[in-house]
């Protein structure tokens, strides 16, 4: 199956992913697109751990125990990234992060 | 070359084949269960009164399903319509793709035996709530959007009991394919570890969404739901997806609890597992079938907090004293497999009998709590 | 022999086949006489106001947020399921813990009654 | 050409192309919908690299649980529900220092020494050995056991923030 897909192929894609998710985060100014790019940086992040396991250590376990521990934490930032969303929304009735001014006094 | 490509061709022929067998037992089981509901309710269902439509009616749903595709297929002003399409496909694409991995028999009766079937199921019907909010944003309709949310609260997290049950054959079993789990069941689950068994059923019927867990549809509610506005065959598919996920919640827990395809004479004539394992579905989708036409629906809050509040504590007392239990006997030297059965099952029904006394006692401490506003009942 | 991967790549296909088809049947026999009448949003025969797309109630996501909690806790549950029956007693004692203390954040939001529905 | 590298570069093209639709498309709904579709081409890459207990967890966790998160956000603030609220600022000067860092990536990745064959064939079952990792003091008992206390505080954290008052 695998057969013929050198690793640097996944290493690239991992790339162009988290590439584009940094474009998001730095032209976006909505915070819900925001932490839909976190996303996608974390995604290309465990495409490598899960590239570089096949590659490199088949019969051990470390890279997928890595991986379903950066997918609890991915799993954590999105929580409490979206709460603090909505709960911004709450209070402040928006999501653009310029107008967000909680701290000034 | 030319033999890869049969091998293909053979995949694709035995997908197919895969594919249309929900389509032809729901078609059948669309009419059995307006035949019950209407015994229940003292009607006589389907008939040929108006058009003969086969002995009994049995064709009813063929001229159903004929009607609907000549329907106009209307969208509304101001959907967003390539969302408002998808939303259909998605649903019954979803609803097939879990029987790629359900073994129909011993040997050879099903597409894949993956050996991660278990988790492949609960990992593509973790796909399913996405049509309903597909379908509830892009209409456009006030209605279809309170559906959305309903679903979304709802059948999201009557996923975490389903999940939490469905660990315990696969821990019992040491596998998450589904065939060898249904190997291991010498005695099936449902007697090894039925408090199991019943949250998964109770979370199986919130997921598939019919009563009493109708809230995302509630027809004397909010019109339809989520897909208040479709018609005609897009209507249809969301009609057939809900009962292809009924089905497929019957069959999945007969091969978790009730052993599959094991029956008598199954060794000798591999295709009578089919019929067992069907026969053991439909006692199941009868079950639902008799909650449709005698529950009520329930409210939001009482939906939600039967899961948060009963079937996921329920579903974690149930691993824990699963997990700790067998794992006790099998320290202590108890290895045969009808002594752990029998130590599981002892261990179950007390606390099945603890969670009983539990909720006797919570319901009487809020029958007095309510009873200070009541004016005290006055026997004549 | 296919492997069986790639036996499930096709089966998906087949079931969106399976969903594209009756649409496109559908597509085919059904009259297509559109007009602005037949294409209103359907509320209960009353005109539509105001804008559809509106604020929800914050609360539906809370029950979003305690699912993911759980769902991640889940998937974490799955591996040491399958290892269950090589594992020793004093392993199955650790994911009790990791069990119990989730169980124990649940009892705290009860107690604290965030999830009653208001 | 293998069929494995034409799936794969099919796949490829998708999810780039979806990802890239998730930090432009004007409607936010549309980018949580093209992000479940990168993520779901990314559970098929997974498949190819022959884990698919990890496309399992793909669609699991980051489909069924995080995507769904985050299509019900956008649902609940009506702000980001309308076309236009999803406004882009310094747009190019965002685009060449995500291309730049694109292309250092690419180059370093290319120089690099990188096995292109897997090594031995994955066994079938590395999952009950990845089960019993986690729960084994010398293995990844720790993390294990700090992931649930993460849950907890997510799961009081959040619900804490959103509550009702």
């Amino acid at each position: 199956m695998i057969t013929g897909i050198p690793l640097s192929w996944f290493l690239i894609l991992g790339a162009a992913l988290f590439c584009i998710g940094v474009f998001g985060v730095l032209a976006n100014r909505n915070l819900i697109v925001i932490m839909m790019s976190v996303e996608l940086m974390l995604n290309a992040v465990v495409l490598n751990l899960v590239a570089f396991a096949r590659f490199m250590e088949p019969a051990r376990i470390t890279g997928k125990a890595f991986a379903i521990i950066v997918y609890a934490t991915a799993a954590a930032e999105a929580a409490l990234g979206l709460a603090l969303t909505v709960a911004i929304w709450r209070t402040e009735n928006t999501v653009t992060i310029e107008e967000i001014d909680l701290l000034q006094g | 070359m030319t033999d890869a490509w049969r091998g293909v061709l053979n995949v694709l022929l035995g997908a197919f084949a895969m594919a249309i067998f929900p389509l032809a037992a729901v078609i059948f089981l669309i009419w059995e269960a307006r035949k019950v509901m209407a015994r229940m309710q003292d009607r006589l269902g389907p008939t040929n009164a108006g058009t003969y439509a086969g002995p009994f009616a049995l064709f009813q749903t063929f001229a159903d399903a004929i009607k609907i595709l000549t329907k106009e297929l209307i969208i509304p002003t101001g959907a967003d319509r390539g969302v408002f399409v998808m939303a259909p496909v998605l649903m019954v694409a979803v609803a097939i793709a879990v029987w790629a991995v359900i073994p129909l028999g011993p040997t050879g009766l099903q597409v894949v035996d993956l050996d991660i079937g278990a988790f492949y199921v609960v990992a593509i019907s973790s796909l399913a709530p996405f049509s309903m909010i597909m379908a509830g944003w892009s209409s456009r309709n006030k209605y279809a959007e309170v559906g959305a949310f309903r679903a979304v609260s709802q059948i999201v997290g009557y996923e975490i009991p389903q999940v939490l049950s469905l660990l315990i054959p696969v821990m019992l079993s040491g596998s998450l394919s589904l065939q060898s789990i249904i190997r291991a069941q010498n005695v099936p689950y449902i007697l090894v570890a039925p408090v199991a068994a019943l949250v998964f059923f109770l979370a199986s019927a919130a997921e598939v969404g019919r009563l009493p867990f109708e809230l995302a549809e509630a027809d004397s509610e909010i019109v339809a739901g989520f897909f208040t506005e479709y018609s005609g065959m897009m209507f249809g598919a969301f009609y057939l997806g809900e009962f292809i996920n009924n089905l497929t919640a019957s069959v999945i827990f007969s091969v978790l609890f009730l052993g599959g395809w094991r029956g008598p004479w199954v060794d000798q004539v591999p295709l009578l597992g089919i019929v067992w394992l069907m026969l053991k579905a439909l006692l199941v989708f009868n079950v639902l079938v008799l909650f449709w036409a005698a529950m009520p629906r329930l409210r939001i809050d009482q939906v939600l907090a039967f899961n948060w509040k009963f079937l996921v504590p329920l579903g974690l007392a149930e691993l824990l004293t699963v997990a700790l239990v067998d794992k006790a006997m099998v320290t202590a030297g108890v290895t045969g497999g009808i002594e752990r059965a029998a130590g599981l099952l002892a261990a179950n029904l007390l606390l099945g009998l603890a969670v009983a006394g539990v909720l006797s006692q919570t319901s009487r401490s809020t029958r007095q709590r309510q009873s200070f506003r009541r004016p005290p009942v006055v026997h004549p | 022999m296919i492997h069986p991967y790639a036996v499930v790549g096709l089966f998906l296909l087949v079931s969106v086949f399976f969903g594209i088809a009756p649409l496109a049947l559908a597509w085919l026999f059904s009259p297509k006489k559109a007009n602005p009448r037949k294409q209103q949003v359907y509320e209960s025969g009353n005109p539509t106001f105001g804008e559809t797309w509106i604020e929800f109630k914050a609360q539906y996501y809370l029950f979003g947020l305690a699912f993911l909690a759980f769902d991640v806790e889940a998937a974490f549950l799955f591996p040491w399921a399958l290892a269950y029956n090589q594992l020793t007693l004093y392993a199955v004692l650790e994911a009790a813990i990791f069990l119990g203390i989730l169980g124990i954040g649940l009892i705290y939001v009860w107690r604290k009654r965030w999830l009653e529905w208001m | 050409m293998y069929l494995g590298q034409l799936i794969f570069l099919i796949v490829g093209c998708v999810m780039v192309a979806a990802a890239i639709r998730v930090v432009t498309s004007h409607r936010i709904f549309h980018a949580a919908l093209w992000l479940i579709a990168s993520f779901f081409c990314v559970a098929i890459v997974y498949m190819l690299l022959e884990s698919p207990f990890m496309a399992g967890i793909q669609l699991f966790i980051y489909i069924g649980g995080i995507a769904v998160l985050t299509v019900v956000a956008i649902m609940v603030t009506k702000d980001a529900m309308s076309a236009d609220s999803r406004t882009v600022s310094n747009g190019w000067s965002a685009a060449i220092v995500a291309i730049s860092l694109f292309g250092v990536m690419a180059w370093t990745i290319v120089q690099l020494d990188l096995p292109t064959e897997p090594g031995m064939p994955v066994s079938g079952d590395s999952l009950p050995l990845l089960g019993a990792a986690l729960v084994d003091p010398g293995g990844y008992l720790l993390p294990f056991e700090v992931v649930s206390v993460l849950l907890t505080v997510v799961l009081i954290g959040a619900l804490f923030l959103g509550r009702e008052h």
